[in-house]
Order: structure tokens, then C-alpha cells, then sequence
């Protein structure tokens, strides 16, 4: 589903990954700074690749060759990025909301799912809080939710459990699965967490100094 | 260089005076070393409010008796040394090409779009250009038409930037530009005589040196240049 | 009495209108464009702030007078701006000008590009996210903006009296009425002009700054005790 | 033909400097007190900004004429402000204070409360944490505060005519000197004048955009590409 | 070492918690929003709470009763914010060295403990970069040196690794506990990553709706 083969120089090294996704999760881990958020940016359209190529589905997203670079809206991918990125300006419930598209009333049908995903991440009651008047594990299940809320063609997640308790994560993370599994969509996850990384399968990515390695959980390389 | 030890006469002069009077004043200050001339020029109903809220002018040279009077009320003037030696005439110019007219009643016309008169409350080539206009009946009737200089010289650059199509100033105006030319005099008996009083100030700390300098413009050759100027002088 | 006022009030509010769109769109394609004169340009714009008043309406008046390059133009079509109600509107708006365009550049610039960026990835296009998230986030310094323009602009003096001239009821908004009653000494009138002005300026005042705080007041924040 | 300039660098300057301190500090007051009349009072501060200058002039000139409740008592000291080149400054500080004091105050409250507070857990001290973090973090605020004053000032007209008059040497600033030069219609007089502070103001206005792109550039920024 | 007794009222609920802590490092755990930044900012003075006293060896910091209110920077408490507030006008360097006081000079025994500090952190090769330009790990473990070289009397750690894999928390940790103990700096410390709450000890604090329990790890309260 997702192809992607792409460079660019960061500061100390370069990003040089080749990889091919099917339909499932894919999780990568790595040591700080070794490029996974910069990897997730260029998918997402917000960084540019200095070459290469990006392929979701029979779209070209990104190809230096033939010079296409779709804009970051029509990419359809939800992001949720490390910083999380809320609105500040807005509350919990617009949020969210922004994600269902332009001018939403509250007849649309996406209204009911709204509530019933605040409701299982756990933010039902703080809808009508602004950003600014949450906990930081509160602003990331927002982050998740309004990703989640855009049905999105591919999602990328970056450590975004990081903020929250093990017990938030075992409510928040049935929902991510079955979003993710009712809707067949292909995801990148950057964690750092071992056991959320175990939660989605076998296998890894490892991330090193912009190099992506493939491997089993306990780190041996395959 | 020596500006340190020179008297500075600090003169209000009335805008219709100011080109005549910046030349004496040159030839003043080449006469007299010690003497360094600054003139402020305005309309004179501003330069006299200035110079009853404290503004330390040596002279005040007045387009109109009016506003001379006013400051000898106050008590601010030295009585003594008040002279009027000079007057003027009222016209109606054009700018430059444009036709004559053969009387105030031709400017109702359509192709005078804009008029140019002083403001009246300050200036008073427009306070007598409104008593001529009043006299005969058509201040009302031309109202809509005005554009309100700030000074007679105002007006005047009015016109000869084609801004306007006509405008109401001194005899002495018209002749200095050569952009505009005299479209009509107007009868002197529909306003009041035309006079400059011009007088040395009771704060005046150089009082000697400015009665000295209001001489030399009443001495032959200052009437000389101002009768060059197309003003009418006293002889 | 009144005319001054009401006049000076039309003056500024078109002034104002005009400038607040202009000023907010310039600024924003300044921002994203890149012309190789940038900026030259940008300096352009924001030279009116720096000129004194009189220079600039000398400069109108000599660009837009019955001589001048465009004036001569319009002219010919039957339209004249010097000493017109149009020439006191452009003569606040061109001086006005640099506050609106700088204060909404300064609003933009002070929008967290992550945030514009997340909401491109949510699928909004350039003019939602602009709409959406842009625009309320930049609203700050537009609202500074045209408050510096709309204030810039009932003050306007120099450049007004020297392309539109001292017309009452045409021109003569309340800054040249003040200036011709007090050279006239007519104390009656002028005290009436600054009390009224006085009072109303102070309310506009008040009002926006209450208006702004309640906008700001909106975003909450986690430290306000 | 250099006075004018010279006059108005020297007015502008002075001004600016008093103001920058000034406004500064009352911004900054104004933010921290918790006064009971504290929004009427920072109306009062902004009045001169929508205030016509002329009107403001009118003002400064009855408070500190010789009759004024202020002036009076200056008299007496032998200290006559109106006319004066002290008024020129004065009236050129007091039109131009709101610029300053609002941009500063922007300039303090786009400041991130959470910041000052990090430091100040880091141990430093009121006056460390304003110098090292609030004043640098608040300095885009501050430097178009003190490009806008500057501008304000120099192009200061309508109060200054008022309260300082249009006195060759002392108080004819440049506006002034272009207003007498356009109204007698000395054209070379005027075509000097607007020639050198055009070419001014334009390199003015270019040093210091150049300037502020190169403090904001320090900060960098992740998504720069 | 550090004494608290203090309540504060909270959108949903209250904060009410009253503890004594002897000089250890103390793991504070709970679900998300459960006032647990809220507890470290009113005793770092940034958060003032509604009553009670706190109270930090003999020195009283807050105390509703006496009128008391110590401001922040005499407090001497290094505080690792959630979200850690890096001045983004300074570089890396220059943010490591506003932890060592006023004014610094290059010759201030001071610069050799930072440069090994920030060796040890694994961003010496940062020190000239802004915070801007830093990865999400990056910006936390310069966060962390900061407090740390202030030398404080107490230290506050909000979530202070929840940005870091365990590669680099392996190599952080032993310098956080080093500067610990040898410094004797009590420390209260927030993470919900269970492994690094074992590394402090075997008892944890856990924090629900404003209350705080004791418990074993495994979660039995004690
Ligand atoms: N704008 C920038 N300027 C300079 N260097 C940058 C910039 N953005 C990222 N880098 C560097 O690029 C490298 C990769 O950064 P990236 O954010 O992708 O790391 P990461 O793997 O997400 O790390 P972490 O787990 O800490 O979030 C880091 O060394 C970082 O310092
Ligand atoms: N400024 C505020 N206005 C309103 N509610 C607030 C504000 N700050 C915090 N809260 C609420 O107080 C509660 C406690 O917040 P706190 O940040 O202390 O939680 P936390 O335990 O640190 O959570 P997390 O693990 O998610 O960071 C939360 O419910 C939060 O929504
Ligand atoms: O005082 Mo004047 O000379 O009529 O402008
Ligand atoms: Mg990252
Ligand atoms: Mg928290």
C-alpha cells in the first residue's frame, strides 16, 4: 500500500530509507533523533525529500523524477504529531470537528461518532474545554482522536501514547486497532514503549542514524 | 559661526508680504552683522493667535487692521511703532491662458468647478474677499464652489497648480507668478481698505533693532521694492 | 457643529475598510511570495508611516492633481480627486496603509506554522485552513491593525489638508475644523470639538480594549491563576 | 535648507528616546498592577492615538500655555513650553506614546507565562528573568514600537503646529517647513525636501526590516524548509 | 526533607493531598488528569494552592495559615516541565548555562560540569544548536540537564523520559541518580512507564482524581 523510497541530509547524517508497506501496522523504534519524526513529515507532506519517491495506493504523493509533490490536504493521511498540534483557538469539540470536513452541522452523522470516540478516549466530559485547560495525557488523546475522526487513507502516529498511563493506554488503544482494522488503514507508529510496540505484531522497524532496519522484538536484526 | 552672539528677530509676516520682506531682510542682515532675521509666514489671523499664546515674535507684519487691533487690545503691541504704509488690491485670477472675465457674476459659470478664497476667519484677503462677494449678493450662490486656503499664498498656488479654475487674492500675488494672471480687479469699495499695519511687539527683547528694521522697510528703497511688488505704497 | 464629525467618521470608516482588506492581503502575499525584490517593496510599503503627512499629500497631489501623471488620466474620464471627499478618503487610506499591512504581517509571522501545517493534514485546503486557522490566530495583530488604522485615519491631517484641502462639509473632517477654529480664535467652537472628540475617542477606546481582552480571554490558559 | 532635517531628527530622537522608556515601563506596569481603575487608565494612555493631533495639541497647549493649570507653574519657574523647542518634543512624544505603549504591551503579553516561570524555578530573580527571557522574547514588540514611534514622530504635524507653532530653526520641523514651502508655493523648496526624505525614510525603513529579519532569524525554526 | 499538606480546588474534582518525603526519590503515578502536574507546580510555586502548607527542610514555602508564599526563584527547585519549556531565544548551550546563575564567564568551573553534563546526556554535539532545530527526545534531555546543573534542593521531574527509548533512558537515568544521591536532592518524580518507576525503588506513590495512595508496584495499595 505505502512505498516509499526517499533522501534527505538532515544536520549530522542523512535519511535514507527504502521500505514497502501492506495493509497492517508498522511500528518504528530508534534512538532520539535518529529521523523517525523527520520520516513521518515527509509522508505527511509538511517536510520535503531531497529525492526520491512516495507511493500510497496507485497515488504518487511525492516523486522528484517526475516532479509531483501532492499538496499536504490531498494526501488524506491523519498525522498525529509529537507536539499534538491542537487548535488553541479552539475547543476540544471543534477540534475534533475540524476533522470531519468544512462546516459541519451538527445533523451530520459524523457528530454521533465524534461522541462516541470522545467517549471511549476518555474526553467526553471536556469537549467544551479549550486546549489549553487540559492535562498533557488529556491534549493527546484529543491529538489521537481528531486523526482518527478524519478517516484517513494512511495514519501516522508518533509516540503518541507517550503521555499516558497504562491504563488510559489499554482504553485507548482497542479504539486505535479497531479503527485502524475497520477501516483497513496502512500505519506508521513510532514508539518507544516495547510493550505497546509488542501489542501490534512481531516484527519492528528500527530506526539509526536515518537508516531503517527490520527486526524482531529484542533488537536482533533480520 | 558667531550665531552665538547675534540678536535673532523672530517676525510673524503675513503670507502676501513674505516674498518682499525674506529680500529686505537679506539685504538688513548684509547691512547689519550682528542682526539674524527668522520670519515666520502665515495667515495673519494665525500669526496673531500665536502670538497671544506666548509666541515670541520681535514684529508682526498684518495683512489685516483687524487682527492688529485685536493684539493692541491685549496690550501686546507697542502702540507707537505701528505703521501702515502699505495696501493692496483685491483680484480674481486664473491660471495662466485662461480668458478674462468681465465681472464677479461670470464665476457662477459652470467652468469655474472650484474657487479659491482665504479662509476667512484667518486670512484676510478671504475676509475681504467674502465682504465683496456679500455686497453684491453672491457668497451664496458661489458657497459650494470654494476651496478654503490657509493663506493668500495658499489660494494663489491653488490656481497655478490648475486645481483649481480661479481664486481671489492680492494684486502683489498675481504679478510674483507667472502661472496665473489677473482675470478681473475687484472694485475696492465693496470691502474694506486694503492695509498692512505693521508693528514692534511689547515682549520684543530686541525692540531697538526691530523698530530699526520696520524703518528700513518704510525707507525709500524698501517702498521701492514693494512698489516693484505691485503693492501700493504711501509715499 | 456636527458636520465635522459625521464626516470625519465616513472618512476614517471607508478609509479604514478599504485599507483593513487591502493592507491584510498585501500583507499575506508579501509573506508567501518570493519575488526577487521583495525587499524593496515591502520597504515601499511601509514608507508612508515614515514620510511626514504633508510630503505624502504633497506627493499625492502632484501624482493625482489635473497635472499630474495619473491625475491627467482620471481627469479625462470627468473624475478629480484633489479637494473632493474621494481625495480626503485616499489621503487617510495611503497613510493608514503601513499600520495595516504591517500589523497583519506581524499577525501571520506570529502563526505557528505546525498549526497550519496539521490542519492541511486534516484536509482542509488552503482557504479553510486560512479561514479556520490562520485568520483567528493572526486576529490579534489585525485587530491592532485596524484600530492603528482606523485611529491613524480620523487624525489624519497634513496629507488631507494638502490633497483635499479645507472644504466644510466636503473635506473639512474634525482635524482641520480644530485647527481653522483655533487659528480663528473661536475658543466656543473648539472646546465643543474637543470635548465631543475627547468623549468619543475615550469610548472607542474603551470599547476595544474590552472587546480585545474578552477575544483573548477565549483561549483560556492553564497558568491564569 | 538642512535645519528642518536636522530639527526633526533631533525632535524625532529625543521623543523616541523618552517614549521607548516610557512606554516601556508603563506597558509593562500596566500588566502587573491590579489597579481598581485600571482599564480607564490604560484608555487614558491610548487616547493621543485616537485623539486628532490637533485636538491634542489644542489640549497640551491650554495645560501648558501660560495660562494653563500646568504651565502657569512652569512660567514661574522661568520654563515657557509652548512655541518652545520643548514643545515640539512634547508634542511629538505625547502622539506617539500609545504606539509604544501598546506595542510593548504586546510585545510583554505574547510572552509565554510558562517561560518566565521556568526561569524563575531556575532561580533567577524578578530583574534576571525580565532582562534575560521577558525582554528579548518580548523584543519584536518592542523594536516595531520604536520603528512606529520614530515614524509618528517624525512626521508629528497637527500637534506640533499647535503647541509648538512653525518657527524657522526652533520649531519647523520638516512637516511644517513642507506645509509653509507647498502653501507659498515654493516648488524647489519642497522638491528638496521630499527628494531627501524620501531617500530617508526608504533607507530607514530598509535598515531596520533588514535588522528585525535577522533577529528572528536567530530563532531558527524546524520547519524552515 | 519535604512535608505538604495542601488542597486546591480542580475543574472536576479537588486536589487534597497531604505527604512527607524523606530524602529518596519518590515515583508518582495515576491516570491521566489526575492532578499530578497540578501537585509539582504548586510546589514549585507556579500553581498557588487554595489552603494548606508546604514545607521543604525547615524552610516554610507556602502556607495559607502564616500568609506565606515563597516566590519561585527562591524556592531553589529544579523543575523538568511537562512540556519542557526551552527559551527558544537561546542555544542549547545558553540554556544550560541560565541553570548556573547570573552571568556566567567561559571560566567558571561551572562550563566544565556543563559540557559534561551535556556529554553524558548525549547532546554535546547540540550545545550551538536553537531548541527549535532539536528532535522531540532532544529538547527533553536538554530540559533535563538544565535542572539538573542548577544544583536544587529539590528536584521535580514531570514525565521527564516519556520522549526517550530505552537505549537512551539507560544512559540518562544513571546520571540523574548519580546527581541524586550525591547531592542528597530529594526528588518526586511522575511517570506512568513502569520499568523506570522499579529503577527508583520499590514503592510508588499513586495519584487518583487528587488523592494520593501508597502502593507496591502491580498496584496494590499499601
Ligand atoms: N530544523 C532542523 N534543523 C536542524 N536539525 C534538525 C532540524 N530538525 C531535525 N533536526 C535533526 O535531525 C535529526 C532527526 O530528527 P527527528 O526529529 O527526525 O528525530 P526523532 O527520531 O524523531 O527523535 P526523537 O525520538 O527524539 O523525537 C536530529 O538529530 C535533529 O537534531
Ligand atoms: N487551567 C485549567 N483549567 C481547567 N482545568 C484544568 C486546568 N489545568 C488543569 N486542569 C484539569 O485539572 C486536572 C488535573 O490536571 P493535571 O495536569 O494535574 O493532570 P496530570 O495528572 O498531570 O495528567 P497527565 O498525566 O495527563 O499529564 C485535569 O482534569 C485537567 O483537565
Ligand atoms: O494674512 Mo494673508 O497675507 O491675507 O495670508
Ligand atoms: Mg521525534
Ligand atoms: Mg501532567
Amino acid at each position: 500500500m505505502l512505498k516509499c523510497q526517499i533522501g534527505k541530509r538532515l544536520p549530522d547524517f542523512s535519511l535514507e530509507v527504502e521500505f514497502e508497506l501492506e495493509r497492517t501496522v508498522h511500528v518504528i523504534s530508534g534512538p532520539s533523533g535518529a529521523g523517525k519524526t523527520t520520516l513521518l513529515e515527509c509522508i505527511a507532506g509538511i517536510q520535503t525529500p531531497d529525492e526520491g519517491e512516495i507511493r500510497l495506493g496507485n497515488k504518487t504523493l511525492f516523486s522528484k523524477e517526475q516532479g509531483v509533490n501532492v499538496p499536504i490536504h490531498k494526501r488524506r493521511i491523519g498525522y498525529v504529531l509529537q507536539e499534538y498540534a491542537l487548535f488553541p483557538h479552539m475547543s476540544v469539540r471543534q477540534n475534533l470537528l475540524f476533522a470531519r470536513g468544512i462546516w459541519r452541522s451538527q445533523k451530520d452523522p459524523g457528530v454521533q461518532l465524534l461522541e462516541s470516540t470522545a467517549e471511549r478516549l476518555g474526553i467526553l466530559p471536556l469537549l467544551n474545554r479549550m486546549p489549553r485547560d487540559l492535562s498533557g495525557g488529556e491534549q493527546q488523546r484529543v491529538a489521537i482522536g481528531r486523526a482518527l475522526l478524519m478517516e484517513p487513507e494512511l495514519l501516522l502516529l508518533d509516540e503518541p501514547f507517550s503521555a499516558l498511563d497504562s491504563d488510559t493506554v489499554s482504553k485507548v488503544l482497542p479504539l486505535v486497532q479497531e479503527v485502524i482494522t475497520n477501516l483497513n488503514i496502512p500505519t506508521l507508529l513510532i514508539t518507544h514503549q516495547d510493550e505497546i510496540a509488542r501489542m501490534f505484531g512481531p516484527a519492528i522497524l528500527r530506526m539509526e542514524r536515518g537508516k531503517l532496519f527490520s527486526c524482531k522484538h529484542g533488537g536482533e536484526m533480520v | 559661526e558667531q550665531q552665538e552672539n547675534k540678536k535673532v528677530l523672530l517676525m510673524g509676516v503675513a503670507s502676501s508680504l513674505e516674498p518682499v520682506v525674506k529680500r529686505l531682510a537679506w539685504n538688513y542682515e548684509a547691512e547689519h552683522r550682528d542682526v539674524k532675521i527668522q520670519i515666520t509666514s502665515g495667515s495673519s489671523g494665525a500669526l496673531a493667535r500665536q502670538i497671544e499664546q506666548g509666541a515670541a515674535f520681535d514684529l508682526f507684519l498684518s495683512a489685516g487692521e483687524k487682527e492688529m487691533e485685536e493684539l493692541v487690545n491685549k496690550n501686546l503691541v507697542e502702540q507707537d511703532s505701528i505703521t501702515k504704509f502699505l495696501s493692496n488690491r483685491l483680484v480674481v485670477i486664473v491660471p495662466e491662458g485662461r480668458p478674462i472675465i468681465k465681472d464677479l457674476g461670470t464665476l457662477k459659470n459652470p467652468e469655474f468647478k472650484r474657487i479659491g478664497i482665504g479662509e476667512p476667519t484667518t486670512v484676510p484677503a478671504g475676509r475681504y474677499a467674502k465682504q465683496a462677494l456679500e455686497k453684491i449678493g453672491l457668497w451664496a450662490d458661489l458657497q459650494p464652489k470654494f476651496v478654503f486656503g490657509n493663506s493668500v499664498r495658499n489660494v494663489l498656488t491653488h490656481v497655478s497648480s490648475e486645481n483649481v479654475e480661479a481664486g481671489i487674492v492680492y494684486r502683489s500675488d498675481a504679478v510674483s507668478d507667472d502661472k496665473v494672471h489677473v482675470a478681473l480687479e475687484i472694485d475696492e469699495k465693496l470691502h474694506d481698505p486694503i492695509r498692512y499695519p505693521m508693528a514692534v511687539l511689547k515682549d520684543s527683547k530686541h525692540a531697538t533693532e526691530a523698530r530699526d528694521f520696520l524703518k528700513s522697510l518704510e525707507s525709500p528703497a524698501g517702498k521701492e521694492k514693494f512698489a516693484k511688488a505691485a503693492f501700493q505704497v504711501q509715499r | 457643529m456636527w458636520t465635522p464629525v459625521w464626516l470625519s467618521l465616513q472618512v476614517a470608516g471607508l478609509a479604514t475598510l478599504i485599507v483593513a482588506v487591502l493592507g491584510m492581503l498585501t500583507a499575506r502575499w508579501m509573506q508567501q511570495t518570493r519575488l526577487p525584490f521583495k525587499e524593496l517593496l515591502d520597504s515601499l510599503f511601509l514608507l508612508p508611516m515614515v514620510l511626514p503627512p504633508t510630503i505624502t499629500g504633497f506627493l499625492l497631489l502632484w501624482f493625482l492633481g489635473k497635472k499630474g501623471p495619473v491625475g491627467e488620466m482620471l481627469a479625462s474620464f470627468g473624475i478629480e480627486i484633489p479637494f473632493s471627499f474621494a481625495g480626503a478618503v485616499i489621503a487617510a487610506a495611503v497613510v493608514a496603509f503601513p499600520l495595516m499591512y504591517q500589523s497583519a504581517g506581524a499577525g501571520f509571522a506570529a502563526v505557528d506554522r505546525k498549526l497550519e501545517l496539521a490542519s492541511m493534514s486534516l484536509g482542509a485546503g488552503r482557504i479553510r485552513t486560512f479561514v479556520q486557522v490562520t485568520l483567528p490566530l493572526a486576529l490579534p495583530g489585525f485587530l491592532s491593525g485596524i484600530v492603528l488604522t482606523f485611529a491613524r485615519a480620523l487624525g489624519e491631517f497634513g496629507a488631507t489638508l494638502m490633497l483635499a484641502g479645507n472644504i466644510p462639509g466636503v473635506t473639512q473632517t474634525i482635524p482641520l475644523a480644530v485647527f481653522t477654529a483655533v487659528e480663528a480664535g473661536q475658543m466656543e467652537e473648539v472646546t465643543w470639538f474637543v470635548g465631543i472628540m475627547t468623549v468619543l475617542s475615550f469610548v472607542l477606546v474603551f470599547l476595544i480594549k474590552r472587546w480585545g481582552r474578552a477575544q483573548s480571554a477565549k483561549q483560556g490558559g492553564r497558568l491564569r491563576a
